[in-house]
């Protein structure tokens, strides 16, 4: 693994590394459940980009916010969301973050400063620099981290943020998690030029790192989150990454767009969750039966909170019509 | 006669109107080789090649601007939209530019394009995947507003939407890309300001749009059952609007209800409602009855979202009671 | 009691509103040292500095989905849109954003904001900088929409929009801008969905919003010299709309027009009309007559414009034709 | 004058010194319509950056397709418009080129390729893209030119549109001007990093060139054409320049913004027409007097086209409905 680890805990590594594998896990569940035609509609899933997320949210305070993209379940868990309710929400139930009125691709988590997921694609950049606006003009120290595809890049709004965060040297780091596709497209089909050249021509300090290496991701990040505090920001980072499953849960049969070759090679030799696992026992900071444990715990958690969701109440009727307004009960009443 | 699926229906019509005008061609997001995520234009780009068949980057505003200036100088666009919610993006370049460009000019330029989009909720895609926008649209004069309402309809429309020197904005119902309906072999188009009688009746008019006609249709099979004889009539287009059909209808029932899957408040059945109620007051026993969706975003969880939209069982209550001659008001 | 102009009673509530509450902020371009082209927040930024009153770039859908972002997380912004018809540039995140997110959250996130744009015609500056578009928006559910009618109602309405935890759109009749009227020294608000009877009437209800409410105002004038008695009526907002208030005065007298600037079809006549249709229809004598702006885009030529937008000669003529019990539809 | 001259004829340097006299005469006409309360409404002078609009047009044929801006009257009369009908517009005459119904905003002269004014800043960008890709499809040769302000590389359309016309090579030149403010605002203020450097990042070639030499812009874009009409498209210009008036014709006082001394040091000692004319002299391709002799013919001109204008009847009330759909006489009968 590239990265040294100087400044990184034990007890950091040990976190990320439980912490990537509770969005894999999460994941494999959700997918289940949409196999088993258990989930109303269809998700997308996050494998794959665990070190992103997770190496990034890391870098993060509770305080500190992110705004999560129609791929959302890995930032919801990585900025400290629990199971529950997040499986509570994929199935729309009342106990779910969002009461099972958002699901899957509007989980929210405000507790943990998470400003939610975003159906429009590009759609919550204007939302994470207004955040960090925000901080500024309330005096704090927090960072907004806005976490978007290499899809999104094309959304114009991108630009016009940044040109205003850049003006305003604003506390926001845009996190593209680059991974090869959107939809059924190749990046190079969709993207001219350089993305990073993009930022960095608004005078943003950019930064392309490998997505599939956690300590890495963690490491530049609280570099670039302390700046950010200290007023140096924006700063704009490319992650190259990958995703395992086809762009939704439904998206079986994508040969016709991307080599299963492809996949194997990622899956197999630039797994984030396996080069990590290696560089802990390296390095011995756990041993094999410690971080199969650490495995269990969180396979048994997952278990746990999908047959606690499968259970749990739906809303009731009367609260579709609650949550349009904050001052009305009941707007059509 | 031979029954296809309306997504079928649509692949056919682009494929028709791209080998009768070479000017027509697709742009739009995975439209190629994916045939979009409902697999709607499957082996168009296989016919017709990546020139007139384009897949662009996720830039709505983009490509739709481009759209018009391609319309402006000699082709006809047709713009898809993949989703009818992302309207919002684009409502600069189809409004501001694309809907004023031919009167601004004074008529000496035209915008002959299509905005291929949809509309429906139900399919648990929650409020950001799951509206029926087409109010908005037909509000900005300049734009004409096509909503199918079947295999045959979305057809007919579509076709006559390409060939239209105007811009059009044609809504599908997402929910109906699978529901077959009878389409015949030969060439046809559905000429647009015409409604279509679907069903005759005596006793009350329901006026349903797009994936609201069905539901019509299905309460008016429920309403024969209680001897109650209900007359379903889809405008097909309501930019422009058959106010003549609608108003004679409403004229013979003296009884009416209008169904339309947008927001009910200052939506497409407050239009049509105010047009019966003005030109047909003096015939009608009570005033016309609005049903649209509820004026919420629409909820993810299905316990909610079902509640949100019109069903037949809902239409023949409402229809029920305006037949008992009691008063009813909007939801 | 002092008079002062809208202009100035817009600036008198930010003002307060700002001392009042740190966390309330203006963004938008050309507001700082220029107080924006209409001169409205002329002196704001020499008070409060340009921390919190923000100029920025040409980039609508970037500073309204940053305010978006800041309602978010403890802010208070008022976006300053300059012109009501650049908000074709921002629908998607005042519509799928702004309007949606304390719904989606399941009542955990609020959107705080204000939106400051206008409406209105004849100011000679063609298609794209005359739109009343407060219709397209009142069809969202999530947003509330405020239309004031005099420097009275803007700095009233405008302090509650601001106090209001729901993202709000107010749209100013930019022609209004230097009118003068009445307005208290001492601080006021003036509460949202409570229209405002602002002449009572026995004949005849007249509905005005926004720059209309003066033309049914004048036109009760000229019909007082005929003899009728016109009531004038000012919903002062659409969303919540005061629907017991119309409809109370639709009983009473048994006559409504509605006009309203906005384009005439699936616009705010429209929705007004249909709800006392449903709720007054048996002691209406007439059906609701609508008078809103042609559905034509706005022309430059000013012997066009004119022509586009309700006057109250044309209100009373139509109103006198009710009153004569003459069967009326909708121009 | 510092480019040189191989390759453009006496003619067409005549013809550009008079297309930028005619120009700099319709504005000041336009304006004392407005000082004289005889025109309806605003107008924005283009007065100060002749040398843009006529060095890129006269390096256009009549097929190539131009978009314009609000301060169109430039790129109108630079694209072959006529004084008469462009007068008539601004006055909302029924002979005017939009009969009237566009006005100053919204000039459009199709018949010469200009696809219009557009009074949304940046609105044009996608129609001129389009009418590129249309160029491309129709298997012709034509060129688009897209007109916009430095205010306008706020708008993300911007970035969207270059983003395809670089992944499809089409055939459009961005044609920046630069004039230093939008409104009431100086572009620094509202312009991170570097304007070329964005395009470049898009992998479009991209020059800055100084907008107030008509025989450099005209020699570049000389040659920019004819690479785009060989599909080596798209380019990006940011022509350096400066408005000599208000925003709008109703903005006098704005020392608060721009100084006196700086609109002094452009008018006296950059004016593209002055230049223009020592050029001319200099190298003895025409003397004073024929060079008077062309002011005075088109002040002339512009003379009478105001009176012509004046005096033309407004449009037919009976048209206010014709025009909102080509198929329909009146819309609303
Ligand atoms: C504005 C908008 N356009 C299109 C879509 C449909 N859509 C959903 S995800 C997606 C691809 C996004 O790609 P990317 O940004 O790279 O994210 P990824 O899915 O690869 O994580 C598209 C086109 C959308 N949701 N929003
Ligand atoms: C989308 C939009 N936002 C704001 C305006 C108001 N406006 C008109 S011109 C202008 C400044 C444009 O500056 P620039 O693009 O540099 O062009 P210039 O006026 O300098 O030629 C603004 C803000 C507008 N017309 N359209
Ligand atoms: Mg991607
Ligand atoms: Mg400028």
């Amino acid at each position: 693994m590239s990265s040294t680890t100087e400044n990184l805990s034990t007890d950091s590594i040990l976190r990320m590394y439980r912490q990537m594998v509770r969005i894999r896990t999460f994941e494999d569940n959700a997918n289940q459940l949409y196999l088993s035609a258990k989930m109303p509609g269809l998700t997308h899933m996050y494998s794959g980009e665990e070190a992103v997320a997770v190496g990034i949210c890391e870098a993060l305070t509770v305080k500190d916010k992110i705004t999560s993209t129609h791929r959302g379940h890995g930032h919801c868990v990585a900025k400290g969301a629990e199971f529950k309710p997040m499986f509570c929400e994929l199935l729309g139930r009342e106990e779910g973050y969002c009461r099972g009125k958002g699901g899957s691709m509007h989980i929210a988590d405000q507790s943990n400063g998470n400003l939610g997921a975003n159906a429009i694609v590009g759609g919550s950049l204007g939302i994470a620099t207004g955040a960090a606006l925000s901080s500024k003009l309330r005096g704090t120290d927090e960072v907004a981290v806005c976490f978007f595809g290499d899809g999104a890049t094309a959304q114009g709004l991108m630009y016009e943020v940044m040109n205003m965060a850049a003006l305003w040297n604003l506390p926001v780091i845009y996190a593209c998690e680059n991974n090869g596709y959107s939809e059924y497209t190749k990046t190079e089909e969709i993207a001219a030029g350089s993305i990073v050249a993009r930022a960095e021509a608004f005078g943003i300090e950019s930064h392309q790192v490998d997505g599939q290496d956690v300590l890495a991701v963690n490491k530049l990040t609280q570099e670039l989150v302390a700046r950010a505090r200290a007023g140096e920001g924006p700063f704009f980072l490319e992650l190259m990454t990958y995703r395992y499953h086809g762009h939704h849960v439904g998206d079986i049969n994508r040969e016709y767009y991307r080599a299963k070759d492809e996949e194997t090679e990622w899956k197999t030799n630039r797994d984030p969750i396996i080069r990590l696992r290696g560089y802990i026992i390296e390095n011995g900071l756990a041993s094999e039966a410690e971080i199969d444990a650490i495995n269990e715990e969180v396979f048994k958690d997952a278990a746990d909170a999908v047959a606690y969701a499968l259970d749990a109440k739906y809303p009731d009727p009367s609260e579709v019509d609650m949550h349009v307004y904050t001052d009305v009960k009941h707007a059509l009443a | 006669m031979r029954q296809i699926t309306l997504s079928q229906a649509v692949n056919e019509a682009l494929a028709e109107e791209m080998r009768r005008d070479e000017t027509v061609f697709i742009i739009g997001e995975d439209v190629a080789e994916a045939g979009t995520p409902f697999k709607i234009l499957s082996g168009l780009v296989e016919e017709f090649g990546t020139n007139r068949v384009i897949d662009t980057p996720i830039s709505e505003p983009g490509f739709m601007g481009m759209g018009v200036g391609a319309a402006m100088t000699g082709m006809r666009p047709v713009v898809d939209l993949m989703f009818g919610d992302f309207i919002f993006l684009v409502m600069d370049q189809l409004c501001n530019q694309a809907a004023k460009t031919h009167y601004m000019s004074g008529g000496k330029l035209n915008v002959p394009m299509v905005l291929r989009t949809n509309l429906g909720a139900t399919r648990r895609s929650a409020a950001q995947h799951s509206q029926s926008l087409h109010a908005i649209v037909a509000h900005i004069p300049g734009v004409k507003v096509a909503l199918p309402s079947s295999a045959y309809e979305a057809k007919g429309l579509l076709k006559t939407a390409i060939r239209d020197d105007n811009p059009v904005v044609i809504f599908e119902d997402k929910l109906m890309y699978q529901d077959k309906a009878e389409v015949p072999e030969e060439e046809y188009c559905i000429p647009f300001g015409v409604a279509n009688v679907k069903r005759e009746g005596t006793d009350i008019t329901l006026i349903g749009t797009s994936s609201m006609v069905q539901v019509c249709e299905a309460a008016a099979k429920l309403l024969e059952a209680d001897g109650i004889s209900a007359e379903v009539i889809d405008p097909r287009t309501i930019v422009p609007l058959d106010e003549k059909t609608l108003i004679e209808s409403a004229k013979k029932t003296s009884r009416v209800i209008v169904v339309d899957e947008g927001h009910q408040s200052f939506g497409v059945t407050s239009e049509i409602a105010s047009r019966i109620n003005e030109k047909a007051f003096y015939y009608l026993d009570a005033p016309a009855v609005r049903m649209g969706a509820m004026d919420v975003p629409i909820p993810f969880s299905p316990a909610l979202e079902d509640i949100t939209v019109p069903t037949a069982e809902g239409v023949a209550e409402k229809a029920r009671k305006l037949v008992r001659g009691e008063l009813i008001h909007a939801a």
